[in-house]
């Protein structure tokens, strides 16, 4: 029966643990409350707030019209009300109609009132790619880090999402949660890395990494849908002697330069991958922070792959050919552990 | 008798130029839904079924130098506006032979030649559109530019804003919402404070006119008065027709939110195919005849589809191109 | 005889704290240039001399538990929420002691004792304020949330799509627009597509209340008006409180944009204070009695900077504290 | 006479450079219009379009309301019908109001069209701390820089800003261009790096870097009003003994990391200064490409300043204390210099 039960929640979508950590924390804390469109009565686009309009009312659970300011300054001021706001931006390449409140204000805040008056919101949103095109495949947690006062978390399995969810609604900060679309529409099952799911309420604390895969000869940092592709390119690669360090970051921001240090002092060897554009983003922040860590001469090979600067194309053959998929990756750790 | 003005069959009476549109609209859509089946399309598409009314009202008072600016739902809008169905069911398709190389996707056509273009972010195409107003107010002539977008868009910021710069410039804008009562799940009456959109229209000193949009003979005439108004440069106006949606938001939305009973009631009462065939039939049109008219639009378009998938994928090779016309900024 | 029944003086005939409000917003700003004038102030500081009357009439209605959300010209809105005075102008000074620990400075106060903030970003007040109305609508309580903008903000999306979720939801909304008939150097006039912001509150299901924000007897009856209505539980409200702006936009705005005549003549015309005093003594009031707390309101506030003044600049070696609460994510 | 005019043309605030730029290129070019608040009759907060209203009327200098996203979008639109729009957001602070037109339509939708449609829009806006605190005082180049499919510019010199204007008023893609708000208060002769400024209209290229001054010890890259700073701090530790060569990066994108690479190639050391955040932004990208450009083994040391990922706080004593300045600029140099 356990085991059953065990097996059954290791089938559950990864929305449904979305639902269950919000739920529970809802349960907790009256003062946290939701908002964004299709949240309610679809209990969300992709179902990761099924069943909450349902048990918490439409005080707790609003469905918003197509009013991205409006709803998410709202939280600003539900914050300043004594609330703690979970704000749904369906997917995060519309925050830019929204973005003011999220950086001016809700990043802002804790900081311009001289720590009088904190800011726990949670914006909640999906990125990257599945075949959507331009507008509707982006991850953006680059944008996000770039300005001061934000969080930024990018979970990439069950058991992280429902951790870092709990942690991001219990925080006194303000939270970007960057959820991927390719992993919204997974069964449990179809999770390389799946811990147990447990039950009740845990958190994961933001800015921690995690080593998912340990290994000798290169150390490969990345989060979200691409650790999955991680381990499979690193899985593909072993068979050919190659051992990969697999790090999931989980957050951001926090940046856990520690954890990936550490490994990469070891192999000697990094490689960033990146589902989000590759200038000016995570890539070149978490490599030099390494470099700056460990010194010019305490490496001896970095290398990054993330999308090279377009937009994301409509054709699958162009989607394709712009992202770090694990063929590419597999590729990438060839060439790294074959050269100097 | 009235005849059509628009493209193709011309010296076609008025009343099968129209059912004509409404019967290409419908089989362009069906031909996508197949296509997706076929697994050739990704993303979230959005079909127009049930709305064919609209835009088919909407073609007959366009000319070729106004200018369209859609939503995520722009299908049908697209072929009013001229767009050559082959180059946008490719795009659809994802073709190098697509309307944008492949590029764009069925949520992002852009045609220079017949001043057509969409956009994925709901309420974004007003601003564009105010854009393409301004553009015509400055050269003197008496083009016009539609906005369209849904109810769901109405709530918009740019919206807003739009109206407002539109309204104070008396600028040739006409905001075409097409009313469906839904954005996604959410009904209208559940987040509009007003009964309808098009009452909102003092607020900006625009015209506000509402017409059901099931009825392709009402929108014709409804838009044509809009058109006449922003043509004698009187400014803006807001278009509301009201409409159904017939499938899901996307394809693949579960619709959980609304019962199956109730979209069959609305295919039944509130076809704008059916409804238009039953007047026209009423008015003594022969049953053959508009059945002809079904049959020639869907075998031609599924012709087309044929066709279309035989085009070339885009080569990857070329997925770094485009961005910028000197191909600088890209990392080496 | 009416008495005041908010902050200070508790007791004095209402005339007399309308009065006495005014003056010491003008005291206050009046202050605000002195410290300018010494180089304590940095940044485009807005002062609002000439539009007294708004905020004094607001003040009387206003309840601790209300919320008030303003602009980058919030001093006064500060002032009648019962912000400290000398926390607000510590902050204005860029003081430790400030408000804001130095960190906010004029455009950016936040006082989570009174339920009072601003932002710098024009009309991103409404939908902060629209928050608070949500909070307190689930609250369950009467308190009401004022979201204020000028005549500009009016135009922005976020103020449209706070009004439409208020209406929607009924929620206990005032947005208060001080229309100076200026956006920094353009007209309303030239920019709105309506004669009133105010008559556009038809387009939210919202009460809309126009008022001659010169006289501060018809700011607090019509915006008790409004603070009824929303208590009430019948929905937002917009309060177009017509004003004049007496200054540039900010300090060291050249006003190419009109004519010193003009400013001059809007001085002798519509100051609120001399318009008030005016009607206070045709009925009688005593000249003397007035220029008392002219005077008190002026020295004390003097008194006020000159302490403010003596107060420590915030210590640089806290530069970095407060972006979050674990100091986490500071790069090492 | 000549030398009474070049002397003139010096002392001309850098706004009237600008203005005159803009002029030039919309007499040569009737489908070039200029939208935003204030550019009009008061001819721009800072006066960088004074004068263009009366000359060319209300339909090609338009008075805009509050109202950024209609007219950021306008601008998309005014492309699509064959224009040539600058639009001006007075602030770059306020972009969030409007970022969605910039990045997902003027952005991307000639990649998205397949080239079939080109955007030719400049945006043009101000940014800098002045003592104007946190929503009024950023940089944010970095954000649009991670964004692909615009250019990014922002010029330390009147010279510059008048020849790179053109050249985004010419350029066929959509150009993000950063006046710095404490430069745009400048005269002419307060500024230390002050090449002759032509009557005539001319162009500067985006993407080509300028060694504004030759030194041999450290290579310091940065760009708008650092490059003042940079210069103050060079002649200071000059006196020391310390050389370093300044180079002004004149545009984020494209990034000219060739020039860079040179110099701190020679020098071996490379310190790269930035007003705008310091992580996930400039100051990790060039630096890491520079890394790359060079291997890891071609550099002794890499630096850099930047804005510590605060907000911008009010009182003066805290902005400088945040704020990459000359006297910090000068230590870090000369800590690099006196390094391994
Ligand atoms: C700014 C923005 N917010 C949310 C979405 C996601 N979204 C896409 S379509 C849609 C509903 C649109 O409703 P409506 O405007 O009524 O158009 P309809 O789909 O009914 O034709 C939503 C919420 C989006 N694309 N852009
Ligand atoms: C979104 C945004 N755009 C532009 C500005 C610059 N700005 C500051 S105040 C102002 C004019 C505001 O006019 P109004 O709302 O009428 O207020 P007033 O200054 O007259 O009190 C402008 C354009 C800003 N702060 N925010
Ligand atoms: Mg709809
Ligand atoms: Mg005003």
């Amino acid at each position: 029966m356990n085991n059953r039960l065990a097996n059954d929640r290791r089938a559950m979508p990864l929305p449904a643990t979305i639902a269950e950590a919000i739920a529970l924390e809802m349960e907790r804390d009256p003062s946290i409350l939701c908002i964004g469109e299709d949240i309610g009565r679809a209990g969300g686009v992709f179902g990761t707030t099924r069943g909450l309009l349902d048990r918490f009312g439409r005080d707790r659970v609003v469905d918003a019209p197509i009013a991205e300011m409006a709803f998410s300054g709202m939280a600003v001021g539900l914050a300043q009300a004594g609330m703690r706001p979970l704000v749904e931006i369906m997917f995060v390449d519309f925050i830019g109609v929204c973005l003011e409140q999220v950086y001016n204000a809700a990043a802002k805040i804790p900081y311009m009132s001289g720590g009088r008056q904190r800011m726990p919101i949670v914006f909640k949103t999906a990125g990257g790619c599945i075949g959507s095109a331009a507008q509707h495949s982006q991850c953006l947690w680059g944008l996000f880090a770039h300005l001061p006062g934000i969080k930024v978390v990018a979970p990439c399995n069950p058991h992280d999402h429902k951790g870092l969810m709990a942690e991001a609604l219990r925080s006194d900060d303000p939270v970007v949660f960057i959820e991927h679309k390719d992993l919204l529409l997974r069964k449990g099952k179809d999770f390389r890395h799946h811990p147990e799911v447990p039950d009740e309420a845990y958190t994961v604390p933001m800015g921690k990494a995690a080593v998912v895969r340990p290994g000798t000869d290169v150390t490969l940092a990345t989060l979200s849908l691409s650790v999955e592709h991680a381990l499979e390119a690193a899985e593909t690669v072993a068979a050919e002697g190659i051992s990969v360090e697999v790090i999931d970051l989980r957050s951001i921001v926090p940046l856990d330069t520690d954890t990936v240090a550490r490994s990469a002092a070891s192999t000697g060897r990094l490689l960033v991958v990146d589902e989000d554009y590759l200038s000016f983003g995570l890539s070149a922040e978490l490599t030099l922070r390494v470099i700056e860590r460990l010194g010019l001469t305490g490496l001896r090979q970095v290398e990054r792959l993330a999308v090279p600067d377009v937009p994301i194309p409509a054709a699958l053959s162009l989607e394709k050919a712009v992202l770090p998929g694990p063929d590419k990756i597999a590729q990438r750790l060839r060439q790294m552990a074959g050269g100097r | 008798m009235i005849r059509a003005n628009a493209e193709g069959n011309s010296g076609e009476p008025v009343t099968h130029a129209r059912f004509r549109r409404m019967a290409r609209m419908r089989a362009f859509d069906e031909a996508c839904l197949d296509a997706l089946r076929r697994g050739v399309i990704h993303g979230e598409l959005h079909v127009g079924l049930g709305q064919e009314a609209v835009a088919a009202g909407m073609a007959e008072s366009l000319r070729p130098e106004d200018a369209v600016v859609s939503s995520h739902r722009n299908h049908f809008h697209a072929l009013a506006k001229g767009v050559d169905a082959r180059a946008l069911l490719a795009e659809i398709c994802e073709r190098e032979t697509g309307l944008c190389r492949g590029r764009g996707g069925h949520m992002h056509p852009f045609d220079p030649a017949t001043n057509f273009s969409a956009t994925g972010i709901v309420g974004a195409s007003l601003p564009v559109a105010l854009g393409y107003a301004h553009a015509f107010g400055m050269q003197g002539g008496d083009a016009v530019a539609i906005g369209v977008t849904g109810d769901g868009g109405s709530h918009t910021g740019g919206f807003h804003e739009s109206m407002v710069m539109a309204g104070a410039r008396r600028l040739p804008l006409v905001a075409l919402v097409e009313n469906n009562a839904l954005a996604i799940s959410v009904p209208f009456s559940e987040i509009s404070p007003t009964a309808t959109v098009a009452e909102r229209s003092s607020a900006y000193g625009a015209l506000g006119l509402h017409v059901d949009g099931t009825d392709v003979d009402a929108v014709a005439r409804v838009f044509a008065q809009a058109m006449d108004h922003a043509r004698a440069g009187r400014g803006p106006v807001i278009v509301e027709a009201t409409c159904h949606r017939f499938r899901g938001h996307f394809e693949g939305d579960p619709e959980g939110y609304r019962p199956r009973e109730e979209r069959r009631r609305l295919r039944e009462q509130f076809d704008p195919l059916t409804l238009y065939r039953a007047r026209l039939e009423a008015a003594g049109e022969s049953p053959d005849v508009l059945d002809g008219i079904l049959a020639a639009e869907k075998s031609g378009m599924k012709t087309l589809l044929a066709e279309v998938l035989e085009d070339e994928m885009p080569d990857p090779a070329g997925a770094l191109d485009h961005v910028f016309t000197d191909n600088a900024g890209r990392p080496a």
